[in-house]
């Protein structure tokens, strides 16, 4: 058999392969998101960035363990002002290597999320992605607006005028109907769904009986997370027919076919970065490839949705 | 993913001042597999969290400067105290030849001392320079010492050993040594002068460097290298301090 | 230092220790329940039961891995009328070993759930679990009753109406604020709060692409669901002052430890009776005495909530 | 947790018809660390899952009754197939001194025929007792003998062997072997049957015990023995096949 092609098409987009390196992963900087697009990874992802600078929280900020990471970052990033130069930069080493750059954005009301939409659309990033459902600022914040369809459904319909862009609107799994969500954001104009975020999660140290985050809670990704994101991206694929970017838990090239599988068009990649570092992305694109080689798959299309049926 | 990546209680065994602002902490247990020059998280709850080096780990002993709130809440601790620590992160310095300079401006020394150790210990020849501003700051001079080493000292102030910057001590010692490779650790500024001597003498250089650390497993881009500073080195851009290093290594070819 | 004391009040119970057999592991067989009673369990909760019969899901219906187990067994139970005589024999078991047994229910619509409670006190347990969260039903019964507060709490009403025993409610994870619900079960008089059930999750086998449990998704126990449980208890215990049963992926006397300085007045444990088989609660026990004697906990109630403040 | 408790994917190598309605499917891989006597649940996507014996495991073999749907569909599996399995599940048999006498019921002959191949390749003397309706429903016959068992055979219609019930084999088998353990497989019946007599010959016996195997790690209760059942033989109550066993040890003296 020949080798199988790993190319896809996503949103009128040519992707080399369906691997997108997760939102917040090594932040923003131009290098290394170029970084992650030498080693393979076919659309990059950047840091969250709201209305405003944010520090984040202060340490610690991550553990990881055998099953996941735990993480409470904080939303660190320059504020959408600022961000812009940065993106613009990264926009431009990524487009040399023929690799979109999706732009994550998040706001604390509903109101600012047009009003970054809007700052970070002059970047020209190739989908803005629309963080609705970060776990670890709901003290600052409130309960985000992933919580319910209204909420998710309005954040869309803001971000959905204010820019001309496509957009994916990022779900959480801690709801009890994530596809009700899908539906509702789809409604609203939604081009895509990425899921999932971070499921809110938390660890004590029981020697210095607190807990390990400072900011107590986090959210719960790696392996831990992947038959969470499995069961939800499964779910929406069911309800909805625009693409899934499938985020969660995923280690290895097989990871990568259940979650396409699952019924993703894409695959996020995310804390599995800690083991390998950023060379990541060659890895699970040669494990995908022989993967679909020893199974007898040409193409991804043959992969998407098998287990759906 | 990390199995290092849990905090782990450890109790301070013993503390030892090394200068008016800087105490090293021996602790009751070591970590499994740890290499010079790799880096813990030093965590004390409701307080803070930082990256030290391990200036040992036999056991685990970290020096620690006092040069601000959490370092300070450090040299507070008491034997018997818990302190917690996870890791060993980062990838260390490799032992290169059988001639080693070592290079340590302030705490510096810290992680060199835990390599001269394991160098001496292996039987190699080992130089080290050490360099502060003024005699009373110098640190881990007679730890050095009494491995064996070969001790050249600088001071600004001239109080002891050579009077200037650290890097004045390079020539001496290179001639005294014949080194097959350097290794140092200080301000980036002390880096960058020795990474740029390396290359004039021909000789493969390991620096360790420092980052702002938050995640300390790659995951966060907080302790990304400047890029200018990567090009000026030869480093690849997009340096993380905490996967890539702290050690990172430059042949004297790559250099630009 | 003297050995420390693990013995508690709960309701007005005095248990031997704080672990108690979370509902479902190993059914409600007197000799099981019993088996684990004498191995250590302070407490015992039965299988989920039902108004009918059920035969649960064809296989598979579990598999388990180093990160956590994956289930959906679904609700097996003889139906209240039939279990009533398998409780009496179990508690009466039990009461010869100082061992209070907490009888699980559930229902498929909310008249039934008063009906089932009624039936059931016949038996005389020690405490009526309700179980509102079982996420292997949901293709038949539809969403959970633990989604939101108001059909929680229209749940704990019925069943606070029908019985005069002591009842616990048991939540699900997969809210945007378990805080919420659990408010608006203990203003309808819940007694305790069980907290959590399963995750849904799914697993695909990639060589099959086909999700790997017949029911295609499942609930999601073990190692990965601790820290998802340990944020779920520290959030509820902050917002209600009920006991809470607190349960998820606990293996250890430490993380039995940690569920306690989350807020637990009693730790559920599972899954974790997979690697040691039912002689896992000696275990936990010895850990957890030797884990209060090292770090100077005289008593239970010197843990508890500890990582609260 | 388990880290058997995922599936793998194996394919049929090689398929032998045993008699009418019994194949061995030979798989094309081994599992790590299998014992006789231990199983593995075996599922085809779609169909079912069910709990088979391993009869060998070098590559893993094994051998399936047709009885009802899923045993059927395994029936149909042709080389190349793919199969699923999670395993190896349970414990198996613990062999006891140097002389062994096993007895094998219909199917029960599967897992015995790993045992008695991993006794005879330690060099220790194996009788076999193998039972079934007529001649044409014995299982594995040839196999027990070329691995240098004595073997002895019982059918009910008299076609091969002695004419009765399986455990009518025991005195004389006993007899000639001297046997220091027995070794049972098959149904219920013979089991007791057999315990029984194990009890009047002082012996120490091992059963392999059947129950409807569900979660198959310990979780779901649906394997336990029933209570008469454990009375009867002398094991503590709330049995779980999968869990405790499929083995079960019975001492002489335990028995009640
Ligand atoms: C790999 C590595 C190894 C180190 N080894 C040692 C050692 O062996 N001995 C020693 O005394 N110091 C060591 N340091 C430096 C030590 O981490 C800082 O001195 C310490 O973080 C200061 O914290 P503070 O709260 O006391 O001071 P602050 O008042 O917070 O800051 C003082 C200075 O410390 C640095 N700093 C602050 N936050 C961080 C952070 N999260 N990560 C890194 N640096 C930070 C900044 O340069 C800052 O200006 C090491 C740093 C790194 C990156
Ligand atoms: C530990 C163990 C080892 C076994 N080893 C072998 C073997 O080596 N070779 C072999 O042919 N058979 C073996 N069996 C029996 C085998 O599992 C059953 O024959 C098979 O499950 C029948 O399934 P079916 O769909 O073909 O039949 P069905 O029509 O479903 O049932 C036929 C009979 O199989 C039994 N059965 C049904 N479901 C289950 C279940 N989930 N678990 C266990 N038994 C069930 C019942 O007794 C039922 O009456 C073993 C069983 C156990 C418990
Ligand atoms: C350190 C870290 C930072 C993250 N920051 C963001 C963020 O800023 N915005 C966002 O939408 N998701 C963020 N996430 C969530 C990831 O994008 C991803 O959805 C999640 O980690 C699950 O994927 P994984 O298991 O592959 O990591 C972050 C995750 C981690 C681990
Ligand atoms: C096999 C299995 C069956 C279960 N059955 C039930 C049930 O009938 N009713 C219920 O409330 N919870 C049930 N649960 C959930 C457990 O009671 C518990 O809440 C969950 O498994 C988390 O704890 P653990 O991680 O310690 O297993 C079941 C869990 C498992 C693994
Ligand atoms: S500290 Fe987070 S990437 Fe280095
Ligand atoms: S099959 Fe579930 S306990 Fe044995």
């Amino acid at each position: 058999m020949l080798t199988p092609e790993l190319n896809c098409s996503f949103l009128g987009m040519n992707l080399t392969n369906p691997l997108v390196l997760a939102s917040g992963i090594l932040g923003t900087s131009p290098s290394l998101m170029e970084r992650m697009a030498l080693s393979g990874a076919a659309a990059i992802t950047s840091k969250s960035c709201g209305p405003e600078a944010r520090a984040g929280h202060p340490n610690p900020v991550t553990v990881a363990w055998d099953c996941g990471v735990l993480n409470a970052i904080g939303l660190t990033n320059p504020g959408a002002r600022a961000e812009v130069p940065l993106l613009r930069e990264t926009k431009q080493r990524l487009a040399a290597l023929g690799v979109p750059l999706f732009a994550s954005i998040f706001a604390p009301r509903l109101e600012d999320y047009g009003e970054v939409a809007r700052i970070i659309a002059e970047a020209e990033p190739d989908l803005i992605e629309v963080n609705i459902s970060c776990p670890n600022v709901a003290s600052e914040f409130g309960t985000p607006f992933s919580a319910s369809a209204e909420s998710a459904a309005a954040v869309t319909r803001t971000v959905r005028k204010a820019v001309n862009l496509p957009i994916s609107i990022k779900l959480a799994p801690n709801v009890p109907e994530i596809s009700l969500i899908a539906q509702a954001v789809v409604e609203e104009g939604a081009d895509a769904i990425t899921a999932i975020n971070t499921m809110p999660a938390m660890l004590i140290d029981a020697t210095a009986a607190k807990p390990v985050l400072s900011n107590r809670t986090g959210g719960l990704s790696g392996p831990a997370l992947k038959p969470i994101a499995l069961r939800c991206v499964y779910e929406i694929a069911q309800a909805v027919s625009v693409p899934i970017i499938g985020t969660g838990g995923l280690s290895s090239g097989i990871d990568a076919a259940e979650m396409l599988m699952a019924g993703a068009t894409l695959v996020g990649i995310g804390s599995v970065v800690i083991n390998d570092g950023p060379s990541v992305f060659s890895r699970i694109c040669t494990e995908l490839a022989t993967f679909m080689k020893d199974n007898g798959y040409a193409q991804l299309g043959d992969v998407r949705g098998k287990a759906l049926t | 993913m990390n199995p290092v990546g849990l905090f782990s209680a450890f109790r301070v065994q013993q503390k030892r001042t090394e200068n008016a602002y800087t105490c090293s902490l021996v602790l009751n247990d070591s970590l499994p597999d740890a290499l010079p020059g790799q880096f813990v998280m030093a965590w004390l709850p409701g307080i803070d969290e930082r990256p030290f080096s391990l200036s040992d780990n036999d056991p685990v002993r970290i020096t620690v400067a006092d040069v601000g709130s959490f370092s300070h809440a450090l040299n507070q601790l008491q034997p018997g105290d818990y302190l917690w620590l996870r890791g060993p992160l980062g990838r260390g310095f490799i032992s290169r030849g059988r001639s080693h300079l070592l290079l340590g401006g302030g705490y510096g020394a810290a992680p060199l001392s835990f390599l001269a150790k394991s160098l001496c210990a292996q039987g190699n020849q080992v130089g080290v320079c050490l360099g502060a501003r003024s005699r009373a700051d110098l640190l881990l001079v007679e730890e050095f010492s009494s491995l064996g080493c070969q001790v050249w000292l600088a001071t600004e102030d001239g109080s002891a050993g050579k009077q200037g910057l650290l890097t004045a001590l390079l020539p001496e010692a290179q001639n005294a040594l014949k080194p097959e490779t350097v290794y140092a650790c200080g301000p980036i500024g002390m880096l960058t002068t020795m990474a740029a001597w390396a290359r004039t003498a021909g000789l493969p250089a390991q620096l360790s460097f420092e980052g702002v650390m938050r995640c300390g497993v790659g995951l966060c881009g907080s302790c990304e290298l400047p890029e200018t500073t990567c090009q000026q080195l030869g480093l690849a851009p997009g340096f993380l301090v905490c996967h890539d290093g702290p050690v990172g290594e430059i042949s004297p070819n790559h250099f630009s």
